[in-house]
């Protein structure tokens, strides 16, 4: 059974949505408990794959029993391992929190959304281990499609989010596929790590045409993981979905990508040529500045809560592209680390949201008021999240930005540096000010005001349900967990990453 | 003239770059929403036509074996073909694996490589063509539930609409 | 000579008052309980404390590493003089501050004293981790852990004034400690490779020039803004909106302290003397203290609120203790180190005394306490004693921390510093005396109470006393202070 | 808003001919796509691996088997994804007017002429979907064929005469059913001990060699393709058509 572990994490959320698909509209009571137990046997199968890559090296696992290039294989090493649990945690938490918010939200199409829930769990996790450069894109397509229709089934401006997400979505995948078409043409494969050993065979790394993929794919990526300038899909889609959309995808579809890129970049093109050859580091590091800057920056302006938080997003995606073109192994390791660390962080934070949203009915940060006594345990959790998005130690956030901030120390990009340092700051005075609401109020008392809110405890909104509440309490708990323990994390990345000679490359 | 020829040479990436073009132009610069959609299936068209080209050969037909081929191997009574293709179905000299089933189907049939046009691109393009299909479909659904809520396909109208807080 | 013993006892002492916080939430509704709760942590952190103090004073140091967080840091306890010393002027004025606290939150019946208690225990936590961490990097987990665990304290009153404050006090810790502090950490991590561990003689000799040298020193002097160096200051008179006990403990002795401890640790285990000698940086920090110094005292002299007067006097005293260690000299790191415990007695009694004023008369200002003496005699009598202790007059202990402060000085040939230390001594009795003067010498018209004896909440009365006595104690005997000091100083220049 | 999609729509085109001067010359024979050992494979072994003369079905539903069941993925959860969007299952009244159930006579010509042909239609898809694996055909092609036989009849009559058929329920049955008859051979395979969609060990369940099961399964996967194919079509169609209320198309 265990060595059919990397199937395994892929195939329960797999059939579990097809029996949903097929028994839910029957019978719409078995759609929950169908989906939770397959997220949680997915995620054991993700603790065995990644109990054997720790223990045994990457693991190829041979779809059809082909051998490769001529079938397609999974290839999971320490870094996809890493991320497809992370992807399928979340995935769990999510699916547990989503009990009273789908019925609420979408009452006549349960068993289609936890269809489309869970294909596009399925679609992620395949898009992590997959080790085929065209099965990506058929994986990143079944996940679009479902995060279209996800947000989509919301009111009528998350529909209006989700038709600029096709079209930026279809460019961005299109891109990505001539990008692949461009190396096939090349080198006549498609397997990752065949096509790596191809443009070395053949020698070719000097070829325009494989330039010119590197940037189709760069870019194609790009847009999926909302990238600053290439943005412009991404806030309204996760702001105005229905919470469960929002709490999935906005942890989940960035980072994924930026796995993606990751894997690309270094598996497909290799180190050597990425900062080697193309030595685009200082152009793409400050790039990744401006969309932190301008993540950050717009975050400030939003008086919409979710829509703060997914411009947050912005400037985290920028932070991991930094990161992985800081062109050092601090940096990659920074990045690498930050996509889980932010899956948890921005989950966190996406789960407060669709509380906040669900018991008091409104969208704007004015909703808080007065929180702390109304719903302490919904604000502990959200303090832990906010405090690891500023970085405050113990907590993940803080080591993800020791680790970058390291990585652009070491490479003297001084300007990634301040960057983070002041998105650090911008977030702090973000999440103050949503704490201050929750806990002076909107309009605090001139004298002695703390009284005055104790007697207003009794109204208002109350502690969410216990399906929202834990997972949120549990996420709060990761985030504390992977920091105090991110040295084995980074251990783990660090298998990863040792395999590339950045020393020989950046300096 | 030597111009000419470059471009006569690969005409099909040419070809396939203009159609591009226009499809990822009308994808960003039309504001009507049924109109960008035609862009995007022009655009994965250009795309598809850009992958079937690749695996054309000069002088191979399409990736499937003659009729009399495989027929020479099915059915091994058969003598209309040249002799040295003919062979008992499990003879000594065929591989077989450990369970004593063969390894290779029809052993003897040789193929030329040359004779037939890759079929990878084919696989590649089915599934990009449904998945096309499919994100058209999405998109078109995603239309028309704007136009019941909005009343209009424009962008344009609606960001108005949105914006005026109707 | 220093020989490292390893015990668990440095982490109980940080973790009891944490461990504490779950019976003082649990009890919230039995007040008399609670409250029992938060003395037996308090005196049970002393108790662990002071259990070291016989191995610190042989020479020896106490060490625990508690767990291993990245890859060459770990989160580690040492303590040493200088450590031990702050540790037993922290924990021990927890236990007189509680006995305040009951007394004014009792009397003045503020809301939420559940939440109140439950973040002072958390925040003594912080403190006594960093007195006692052991490299950096610890230290910099419960610098910010105190500065986030304090926020609920001195907005305790959740009105408009306090948001302000509060926004002001976050602002100032979170972006000196984010936008400096942790760069700075950052690079000294990747250049020198190291665990960060603070080393008698510093560890970054060799590893950094100069001018990177300088900068990393004004980079750290700055960050830990906690010291209340000028122009990063303002918190501190913002956060005065707290309720007194908070002012009392976190912004004259906790708080402030750490961020004070900090540099010093900084200075003494990460650059190490001999390389600040060599970087010659001590006449930069020396001025930069100096005018704060003389600024803050002249601030001072403007207030009528007591509250901000005492603030504005905490930021001069406070770098009375950098000036004294950007001495760079002996005579003036044991005054600098010895300022850190006789100060915090001498001003938590001020504190005291103003708080309160408070609870009894609800006064705020110093031109309503024209008389207030003949009303609150033990209370005044007390201010008098702290503003004694403050200015350096003998009698008080805070007189032999700035003789030696002078005595470093003299001996290093700072004479302008000589002069400054004793005009904003003037200046100090300047803006004290006169409110001493007038609450008992008053002339008969202008007194403003009745001659009717009437004392604040009687737990306030007696820890203000306890504090004030003590004070007076120190002038006669300053040990242990003088013995840890004067040892952690000749550990910092024995090279 | 259009000069700046010129600009980018130049830079992009630009850049693709740029590397046009890399490319191999049109049907190059020996392009690295194509004389690389993955093509040639595929020319030259598929028949010997997997007894399937028509090399793309054979690449189709076996080594790249795991890609196509998730395009049939793909369309099922455009199907899913497009209910989900556009599906109202109450009638809000709120354009019912315009919607209302009406009656309408088919044209006789039509009607007769569609009556007609559908069978035809319908046995040829199935002849496309049997035959996929000696001629071109398959089960998307079949499937999509078979799909249309459905939307010819709510063209031809209306969109309830082709609900009698194939009501909706039956419809997400189908496709579902699909799914699970192409990924129940990879759960078979990997029931009887090897990897996902392994056909070959299949033969221990079926009375052939290893070889014939794979060309056996990939039959009964491109039924499964087609059974998803020709359901998400037409439910694709009678959403879209109908405007999400499957009362009147069009």
């Amino acid at each position: 059974m265990i060595e059919q572990a990397p199937a395994l994490i892929l195939l329960f959320p797999f059939f579990a949505s097809i029996i949903v698909a097929l028994a839910g509209i029957r019978i719409q009571g078995v759609c929950f408990p169908i989906t939770v137990i397959s997220m949680a046997a997915s995620v054991l199968s993700g603790i065995a794959i990644l109990g054997q890559v720790v223990n045994n090296g990457a693991i190829r696992y041979r779809l059809g029993g082909w051998e490769p290039p001529m079938g397609i294989e999974f290839r999971i090493d320490a870094l996809g391992a890493l991320v497809a649990l992370a992807v399928s945690v979340v995935g769990l938490l999510t699916a547990i929190y989503s009990k009273r918010q789908v019925p609420a939200e979408t009452p006549d199409k349960i068993s289609q959304y936890y269809t489309l829930y869970l294909l596009l769990m399925t679609g992620l996790i395949g898009m992590v281990i997959t080790g085929d450069a065209f099965n990506l894109f058929v994986l990143i397509e079944v996940s679009a499609l479902t995060s279209y229709a996800l947000i989509a089934m919301g009111p009528r401006r998350a529909t209006l989010a989700a038709y600029k997400y096709v079209i930026m979505g279809t460019i961005g995948a299109s891109f990505y596929l001539l990008g692949v078409g461009y190396l096939y043409i090349k080198t006549g494969s498609l397997n990752m790590f065949d096509i790596h050993e191809q443009l070395i065979a053949r020698g070719i790394f000097d070829a325009t045409a494989v330039l010119v993929a590197f940037i189709l794919i760069t870019v194609g990526v790009w847009i999926k993981m909302a990238f600053f300038p290439l943005h412009a899909w991404l806030p309204n889609s996760y702001a105005y979905a229905p919470t469960t959309s929002s709490a999935v995808l906005g942890p989940l579809v960035t980072k994924v990508m930026v796995y993606v890129m990751i894997r690309l970049t270094f598996t497909v093109f290799g180190a050597d040529y990425t900062f080697g050859r193309l030595d685009w580091s200082d152009i793409v590091v400050w790039m990744s500045v401006a969309a932190i800057l301008a993540g950050s920056i717009s975050a400030l302006a939003q008086t919409d809560l979710r829509k703060m938080l997914a411009y947050l997003i912005i400037a985290e995606v920028g932070y991991m592209v930094g990161g992985m073109w800081l062109a050092n192994d601090m940096g990659l390791i920074g990045s690498i680390y930050h996509i889980i660390a932010d899956a948890f962080m921005t989950l966190c934070v996406f789960l407060f949201a669709g509380i906040i949203f669900t018991q008091t009915g409104k969208r704007d940060l004015n909703a808080l008021d007065g929180l702390f006594t109304k719903m302490p345990l919904t604000m502990v959790g959200f303090l832990v999240g906010a405090f690891s998005l500023i970085g405050i130690p113990p907590t993940a956030g803080f080591f993800s930005k020791w680790y970058l901030i390291q990585g652009g120390v070491a490479s003297g990009h001084w300007e990634y540096v301040i960057a983070l340092l002041i998105s650090s700051l911008i977030n702090a005075v973000l999440f103050f000010r949503i704490i201050e609401i929750a806990y002076f109020g909107i309009k605090p008392a001139e004298g002695h005001g703390g009284h005055h809110h104790e007697e207003l405890s009794e109204e208002g909104p109350t502690e969410a349900s216990f399906s929202m509440l834990l997972p949120l309490l549990v996420t709060a708990a990761m985030l504390i967990g992977l920091g105090l323990y991110n040295r084995d994390i980074v251990a783990i990345i660090s298998d990863f990453v040792s395999q590339f000679n950045f020393g020989v490359i950046s300096r | 003239m030597e111009f000419f020829e470059a471009i006569s040479a690969k005409f099909n990436y040419w070809i396939y770059v203009i159609i591009m073009m226009i499809g990822l132009y009308a994808m960003i610069a039309k504001t009507n929403m049924v109109k960008k959609l035609i862009g995007m299936s022009v655009f994965q068209t250009a795309i598809i036509l850009f992958y079937v080209s690749i695996g054309v050969k000069d002088g191979a037909t399409i990736p499937i074996l003659y009729h009399d081929q495989v027929h020479a191997d099915h059915h091994h009574d058969d003598h209309a073909h040249n002799g040295e293709h003919y062979d008992t179905p499990h003879g000594t000299d065929h591989e077989t694996d450990e369970y004593g089933y063969p390894s290779r189907h029809a052993p003897d049939v040789v193929i030329d490589g040359d004779d037939f046009a890759n079929p990878l691109v084919h696989v590649l393009m089915l599934t990009a063509i449904v998945v096309g299909v499919s994100t058209l479909g999405v998109g078109l659904a995603i239309t028309q539930k704007l136009h019941r809520e909005f009343g209009t396909i424009e962008e344009n109208e609606i960001h108005d609409m949105i914006k005026s807080g109707k | 000579m220093s020989s490292s013993i390893t015990s668990f006892t440095p982490v109980l002492a940080a973790l009891v008052s944490l461990v504490a916080v779950l019976p003082i939430a649990l009890l919230g509704r039995k007040p008399n309980l609670r409250e029992g709760a938060t003395f037996l942590a308090g005196i049970i952190k002393f108790g662990l404390v002071l259990s070291m103090l016989p191995t610190i004073l042989a020479g020896s140091t106490i060490e625990y590493t508690l767990w291993r967080i990245l890859p060459n840091i770990e989160i580690a306890f040492r303590v040493d003089g200088l450590g031990m010393l702050f540790g037993i002027v922290a924990s021990s004025l927890w236990i007189v501050t509680s006995l305040y606290s009951i007394g004014y939150m009792r009397g003045l019946k503020e809301h939420s004293q559940t939440r109140f208690y439950s973040f002072f225990a958390v925040s003594l936590s912080a403190t006594i981790g960093v007195a006692f961490a052991a490299n950096l990097f610890t230290l910099y987990l419960f610098y910010e852990m105190l500065s986030l665990a304090t926020y609920p304290l001195v907005t305790h009153h959740q009105d408009k004034e306090a948001r302000t404050g509060g926004r002001t006090y976050l602002t100032y810790l979170l972006s000196t400690s984010i936008g400096f502090v942790l760069p700075a950490l950052i690079f000294v991590y990747v250049k020198t490779g190291s665990s960060l561990e603070f080393a008698s003689d510093g560890f970054l000799s060799g590893y950094i020039g100069p001018s990177e040298g300088l900068i990393l020193v004004l980079l750290f002097t700055f960050g830990f803004a906690k010291a209340g160096l000028m122009p990063f200051h303002s918190w501190l008179p913002g956060a005065m909106v707290a309720p007194t006990p908070v002012s009392a403990l976190l912004h004259a002795v906790a708080v402030v302290k750490v961020g004070v401890f900090c540099i010093l640790r900084v200075y003494s285990g990460v650059f190490g003397i001999e390389f600040l000698k060599e970087l010659d940086v001590a006449s930069i920090l020396t001025w930069i203290a100096a005018i704060t110094i003389v600024t803050s005292s002249l601030i001072a002299l403007t207030q009528d609120n007591l509250k901000r007067r005492l603030a504005f006097s905490t930021i001069g005293q406070l770098s009375y203790i950098i000036l004294g260690m950007a001495l760079l000299a002996p005579q003036g790191a044991t005054g600098s180190m010895m300022h850190i415990a006789m100060h915090a007695f001498g001003k938590i009694t001020l504190f005291f005394c103003a708080g309160a004023i408070f609870e009894a008369t609800g006064k705020k200002y110093i031109s309503q306490m024209v008389g207030i003496g003949k009303r609150m005699p033990i209370t005044m009598a007390a201010f008098f004693i702290g503003s004694l202790s403050v200015v350096g007059i003998p009698l008080a202990g805070g007189f032999w921390s700035k003789f030696s402060l002078l005595q470093g000085t003299a001996e290093e040939g700072h004479y302008w510093m000589l002069v400054t230390l004793l005009i904003s001594s003037l200046l100090n009795a300047a803006y004290f005396f006169p409110i001493v003067f007038k609450a008992f010498f008053c002339k008969p018209g202008e007194s403003q109470y009745e001659d009717k004896v009437e004392e604040a909440h009687p737990a306030a009365v007696i820890a203000l006393s306890v504090t004030a006595i003590a004070t007076v104690v120190f002038f006669f005997i300053p040990e242990p202070f003088y013995s840890l000091a004067e040892s952690a100083a000749a550990q910092f220049f024995a090279f | 808003m259009k000069s700046l999609a010129l600009i980018s729509v130049v830079i992009t085109g630009w850049l693709l001919l740029s590397a046009v001067g890399d490319f191999p010359d049109w049907g190059d024979p020996n392009s690295p796509a194509n004389s690389y050992r993955l093509s040639q494979h595929f020319v030259t072994e598929t028949f010997h691996e997997t007894a399937v003369p028509n090399m793309v079905t054979a690449v189709l539903a076996d080594y790249r088997g795991y890609d196509t069941m998730f395009e049939t993925v793909v369309i099922f959860t455009a199907g899913i994804a497009i209910i989900s969007i556009l599906r109202r299952f109450t009638s809000d009244g709120a354009d019912a007017g315009t919607e209302k159930v009406y009656e309408k006579r088919p044209d006789l010509i039509v009607d007769t002429t569609c009556r007609l042909m559908i069978p035809i239609i319908q046995l040829f898809a199935l002849y496309v979907i049997a035959h996929g694996h000696h001629s071109p055909g398959g089960g998307f092609q079949g499937g999509v064929i078979f799909g249309a036989s459905f939307i010819l009849i709510a063209l031809s009559r209306d969109l309830q005469a082709a609900h009698k058929w194939v009501p909706e329920q039956r419809v997400l049955n189908l496709a579902g059913i699909g799914i699970l008859i192409y990924a129940g051979f990879g759960l078979a395979s990997m029931f009887l001990g090897q990897n996902f969609l392994d056909y070959a060990i299949l033969h221990k369940i079926m009375p052939a060699s290893p070889i014939e099961a794979r060309y056996h399964s990939m039959l009964g996967v491109e039924i499964g393709v087609a059974f998803t194919v020709t359901a998400i079509m037409y439910s694709i169609y009678s959403n879209l058509a109908s405007k999400g209320t499957m009362k009147e198309g069009l």
